[in-house]
């Protein structure tokens, strides 16, 4: 495979580079995709907590809107999205579109359901016993929830290593938000896009392995730091 | 695939497919020839690429030097002109650089450099980015260039892309379609230059139209021409010449050029037949 | 004071009615046992008595007041229970970790946490365990754990679901200690579940027995399938398991079939040995176990079934029955009970 | 909003209308995503039981590994089987390329790391008496398996369910190895992309609603058979 | 014949050893107790005999071959075994579905799978939960359900982790009928655990003891801790608890300290009236409990400690203690034996 020999060696080279333009989309591609993860995570783990826990009518419904919403795509998103915050949209005047920042609500919106999604599978099989356990030891309904958070630790960090990994390799609507604007919001996976409708195959699956290096970083880190906090 | 029927894929660039016009051409071909066409839509270097690696019989794209370079290279037979458009420089209707009215294109972007008024550049080497790269070069600003070295069949290979130097802020090179960058362009109130059949869709087209204003055309060098280019049977024996050159005949005949320049966007025409005569008055 | 009390208090779990209590109060500072047979509800009313579940309907008291079953008043009132689990699960982090959850919660600091921990551990004799991980303990070391787990937090009531099942000798007795210990000393009300009818004995003040989710008046000891049969105009007869007969006055049974019957430990007397054979509708059989009881002396009769009874000092001294005796036993018909379902 | 009304009623008259076309994107879409799903869950599940259940060296490392690939781009995925599919590469003669086998084939490849990464944090939490206890009555592996498929049921229909939700809303492989060709490789989100590069922007967002609207069927229908096999 | 044989056979968690038997032979067709303090290992032996865990290290034989620790070939001795677990689980299934699936597996007729289904949920007393969800059973008729599961396969060992420790006390028995009966009826050899003393010996053909992983030779009813002094140059002095004392003969005891000590119940003898008084190394209390236990009976007596012993028949009729007479005990010095640990 001489096209993948190729695409490694240019791939080594971007990186021996250390060109700032390169590192400046890393870092970019970086800051937004683990803002978002962090963002969506923040949310969509309680919210899993609450639909999982809560008894309410339409739970069932709510968790198949959820399952639903898995299935949207970005460029619904990109031009929802878009529609608030252009110029004529209700947001127009905070002028986020073409940032970063757009990038983050774009993503965030995204990967919430999935983090909502896999969190209520993550707990729905943790023995009902640790709840009772807890809230007979005393625990109100946070502490009691952090204790399923402990016991369901492994299923919810996975849920969100699935979400920062559809982040960080989404393009679509970084594209729409954040415009790929050299300089400012080119993203790796734009980039890449970008050499792939230019025809420069070989360059765009170097940045891919990059990126692919970059995530194992962050995989590796996560998971000498899980490690060590299961002990 | 459908058993022996027989179907011809042609590699387009985007903008060739959203300006509706192979929704006419190509019902018409199959009709006349019970030939079927599969196009792949791309952006024009992605669609040169498709021809190189034999994946398609024909490329139907507008990048006339890569168009020949493609021909010299052996990947293609010859390149049979089709039809031409023309680009336009367009910006928001209070035009802070003043080039309204202007048919001197290489001028107009002078002094777009010159205010620093923001210019969005689709930058994706495709036709409209060569294009626009070769009127950077025609206003003699000093111009930087950006190369990215490349490994290709083992050896290194710099790519080169130019901009005004110094263009900081106020040059947003995006990498993507005419759409997008129409969308940006109208979003951040900006120049930038486009072809007019993506224009009149944008401006005429839509509910929320684009609040671009034409500023800048007629020059001769804003002229897009268009070219078919069979896929060379000898590079890549796989390939169907023969339903290649059929539509290549098909479309360069009177019947093709007729529906081509009877096509209307809008009510607008947009292309003109270049195939009799090599090139016609502009509009 | 009453420390519950419960009015017509049910839980369903689907179509089964697993719990129906009439009436219940449960007077505060003393150890209740709960007794009942497989599935008679014993863990569903802790449960509800924990504030852990809700029950379907009725009515349920604590301390004086009505128990409203929302979020933020159970939360409140939990702080004063603590249920131990009949099966329960350690978190999975180390046993000190376990015990210092319900610390941590009550903002106990730091210090001190340590000192309760390392007082619990040595009540249940896990001293040696103290960071080992939880979840590797064995069956009987996560049972102790769990009770450490809730002494830890002196909670006004301790609800204990067959503290001692997998718990060993040495161990079971260590836990009665610290139960009795707590109640005395601390005043801490103490109700649990067992199925070791010598355990409740000894350690309960006052034994509730649950039959198919009622709290039913038998001694529960002596339950028997028997089938009954007309026998004359003013009996009925009852045949026990093993072949044993017994006759009862016409009304006491029901209707004629298989049915479940009680005899009140209390209500059968040791025959003296003049009067055995003339036994009438009393029952025979070997002597198999004695042991002492509080005051009294407990008896169990092997005739076909196993039958309880209890000897007051004076007779047990003047009949001195021994293992392996034959004696003959009297039924006070009030004694017997006949129950529902099965 | 006038954006989404109009988006709405177009959606309802996209569905209304019956349009041959429009039904075969739609059908295609559901054939494509359905099969991919299919196949990568055929992969996915039981290579999650195999990483979970097997101890082997690098079994971390392989999860690590697993978790990484979560991040693999479309791009990247569209251009190696791009190099393997075109008519140099080495299954040129296939033929296979912008047909839809092409986009299973980059589909299975994308979602085979999301159904094997979440069948391992569903299964993790599943309590290992479940295994001894089968294993005891005479359980082989293959039953085994299926014991712990049925106690992890709820969080592995999560991971095929999030699996198809990506590949249903997944666009860039379908356009770069499908081509986007009108009456063949045209699924719902290529129809997307285009017409959003044409401007129709309200015309996008209706197809976006009909996919959403598919999505929806298909989750309350499985909704409906799990809650039957429950029982 | 053997059934299993064990050769320094040990099992490590992290850097504990929590089983090291040096030798151990079981036969087949026999009833095997196994008893020890928590944590002693028991549960671990079981998973180990049950080919469900691997030693650490050690040799472990099964039908007279030795057991190799690869995949296929454990899955053919396992369809021999079944263990039922201390605390089991169900299958989210219903109660039937959970006894179908062994019978599935080894390829039984439908016809045949209902009838077996019906036979041992009627054994185990839960025919009315057939099509019960199995998640909601209580404890002690997941347990029963456990058993049920297991008998349905007749399987060549029943091994059964304290199977009646959440069973209530009509079913105990049934249980206790059933594990004897597959015994004597089928063949089928039994090695069960427990804390229940009594449940084991009247059970049991034979009783191991596990302390701290190992197998000890101690009759394991009457350990103590304790501290040894010395007392004068030819004996020992042993402090228990409660009080007590006992003089040992020097050497017998280890190094001054406190240790665990444990009596063999055989080595207990009732002193006879006469000579209570000049009890110079026995011990004085009060009995508690009488209990046939086969032939002989099992007294224990409180004396600070709770002491078991065993009187035979003929010094029983002679002597006839009776509950709460106070007896003096001799203990003869070859019967104590100190143990490792604690
Ligand atoms: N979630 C549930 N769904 C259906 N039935 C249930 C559920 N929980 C309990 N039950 C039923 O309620 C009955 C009472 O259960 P409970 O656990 O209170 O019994 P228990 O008295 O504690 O029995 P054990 O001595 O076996 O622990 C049982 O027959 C059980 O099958
Ligand atoms: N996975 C594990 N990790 C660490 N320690 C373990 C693990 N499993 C068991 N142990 C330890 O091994 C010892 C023996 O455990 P085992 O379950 O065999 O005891 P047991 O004799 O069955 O006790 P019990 O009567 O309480 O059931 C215990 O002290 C326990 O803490
Ligand atoms: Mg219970
Ligand atoms: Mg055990």
């Amino acid at each position: 495979m001489n096209f993948l020999t190729d695409s490694l060696r240019s791939a080594l080279l971007l990186v021996l580079s250390r060109d700032p333009e390169m590192l400046e989309i890393v870092g970019l591609s970086l800051k937004v995709s683990c803002l978002s993860t962090l963002l969506a995570a923040l949310a969509g783990v309680p919210l899993g907590f609450f639909i999982a826990f809560t008894e309410f009518r339409g739970r069932r419904l709510a968790i198949t809107l959820l399952n639903t919403l898995l299935a949207l795509p970005t460029v619904v998103i990109g031009l929802l999205v878009y529609g608030f915050l252009s110029r004529h949209g209700l947001l127009g005047s905070l002028d986020l579109l073409y940032t970063w920042k757009a990038m983050v609500i774009g993503q965030v919106i995204l990967i919430v359901p999935v983090v909502t999604a896999l969190t209520i599978a993550a707990i729905s099989r943790i023995d009902d016993r640790y709840r009772k356990t807890a809230m007979t030891l005393g625990a109100g309904r946070l502490r009691t929830g952090l204790v399923i958070f402990r016991e369901a630790r492994f299923g919810i960090v996975a849920a969100v290593i699935a979400a920062f990994g559809r982040v960080i390799s989404e393009v679509g609507i970084s594209m729409m938000l954040g415009g790929n604007i050299r300089g400012f919001t080119r993203t790796m996976t734009t980039a890449m896009a970008l050499e792939y409708d230019k025809g420069s195959f070989t360059l765009a699956v170097a940045l891919g392995i990059v990126l692919m290096t970059i995530s194992l970083v962050m995989n590796v880190l996560l998971n000498f730091f899980q490690g060590r906090a299961r002990m | 695939r459908a058993g022996g029927e027989k179907v011809l894929r042609m590699a387009t660039t985007t903008s060739t497919q959203a300006s509706g016009l192979l929704d006419v051409l190509l019902p018409a071909f199959t009709k006349d020839s019970g030939v079927r066409v599969k196009v792949i839509a791309k952006g024009t270097g992605a669609a040169i690429r498709d021809g190189m690696d034999g994946n398609v019989d024909v490329i139907f794209v507008h990048a006339r030097a890569r168009e020949e370079k493609f021909v010299r290279d052996g990947f293609g037979t010859r390149r049979y002109p089709v039809m031409h458009n023309d680009f336009v420089i367009l910006g928001p209707a209070s035009d802070p650089a003043g080039i309204r009215g202007l048919d001197d294109a290489a001028g107009a972007l002078r002094r777009i450099a010159a205010k620093k008024a923001l210019f969005v550049s689709r930058g994706d080497d495709s036709g409209t980015h060569t294009r626009e790269q070769q009127l950077w070069k025609a206003t003699g600003l000093p111009l930087a260039t950006m190369r990215h070295t490349v490994v290709r069949k083992g050896g290194k290979r710099e790519v080169e892309s130019v901009c005004p130097a110094g263009s900081g802020a106020w040059y947003l090179s995006i990498g993507q379609g005419m759409g997008r960058t129409l969308t940006m362009a109208d979003e951040k109130r900006a120049y930038t230059l486009s072809d007019r059949g993506t224009y009149i869709k944008y401006r005429f087209g839509r509910r929320v139209p684009v609040d671009l204003e034409v500023l800048c055309q007629g020059d001769p060098r804003l002229l897009n021409a268009y070219g078919i280019i069979p896929v060379n049977p000898e590079k890549h024996p796989g390939t169907r010449y023969d339903l290649a050159m059929q539509f290549v005949r098909w479309l360069t005949s009177e019947r093709g050029q007729a529906l081509i320049r009877g096509y209307r966007l809008l009510g607008r025409q947009l292309f003109y037949p270049d195939a009799r005569n090599q090139v016609t008055g502009m509009p | 004071m009453s420390l519950y009390y419960a009015r017509d208090l049910t839980r369903i779990h689907g179509r089964r009615t697993v719990l129906a209590i009439d009436s219940l109060d449960i007077e505060s500072g003393r150890i209740h046992g709960l007794l009942g047979a497989n599935g008679a509800g014993k863990t569903t009313l802790l449960n509800i008595l924990a504030f852990l579940d809700v029950p379907t309907a009725g009515h349920l008291g604590f301390d004086g007041r009505p128990v409203r079953f929302s979020g933020s008043h159970l939360r409140r009132l939990r702080r004063q229970v603590v249920l131990v689990d009949q099966h329960p699960v350690a978190f999975s982090t180390t046993v000190a970790g376990n015990i210092e959850f319900g610390l941590k919660i009550r903002r106990i600091g730091r210090r001190q946490r340590v000192r309760i921990i390392d007082e619990v551990l040595a009540l249940v004799g896990l001293e040696g365990f103290r960071n080992a991980s939880a979840r590797g303990l064995s069956g009987g070391e996560t049972q102790r754990l769990a009770m450490a787990r809730a002494l830890a937090v002196t909670p006004k009531v301790l609800l204990c679901d067959e503290p001692t099942s997998s718990v060993d000798v040495e161990n079971q007795a260590a836990i009665v200690d610290i139960l009795r210990r707590i109640n005395r000393e601390r005043g801490i009300s103490i109700i649990f579940t067992t199925h070791d009818r010598q355990l409740a004995a000894g350690l309960a003040d006052r034994i509730l027995y649950l039959d198919h989710g009622r709290l039913v008046a038998t001694g529960w000891e002596n339950v028997f399938s028997c089938t009954v049969e007309g026998h004359d105009e003013r009996h009925d007869r009852c045949l026990l398991p093993g072949g044993r007969r017994l006759l009862l006055p016409r009304g006491l049974a029901p209707a004629p079939g298989i049915c479940r019957l009680s005899i009140d430990p209390r209500a059968v007397q040791l025959a003296p040995p003049a009067r055995e054979t003339e036994a009438e509708q009393g029952l025979r059989g070997r002597v198999v176990l004695l042991t002492a009881e509080g005051e009294q002396v407990r008896m169990v009769v092997d005739a076909g079934i196993r039958i309880t009874l209890f000897i007051d000092p004076a007779r047990y001294r003047t009949l001195r029955p021994g293992i392996g005796d034959e004696v003959a036993l009297a039924v006070q018909p009030q004694g017997i009970c006949f129950l529902a379902g099965r």
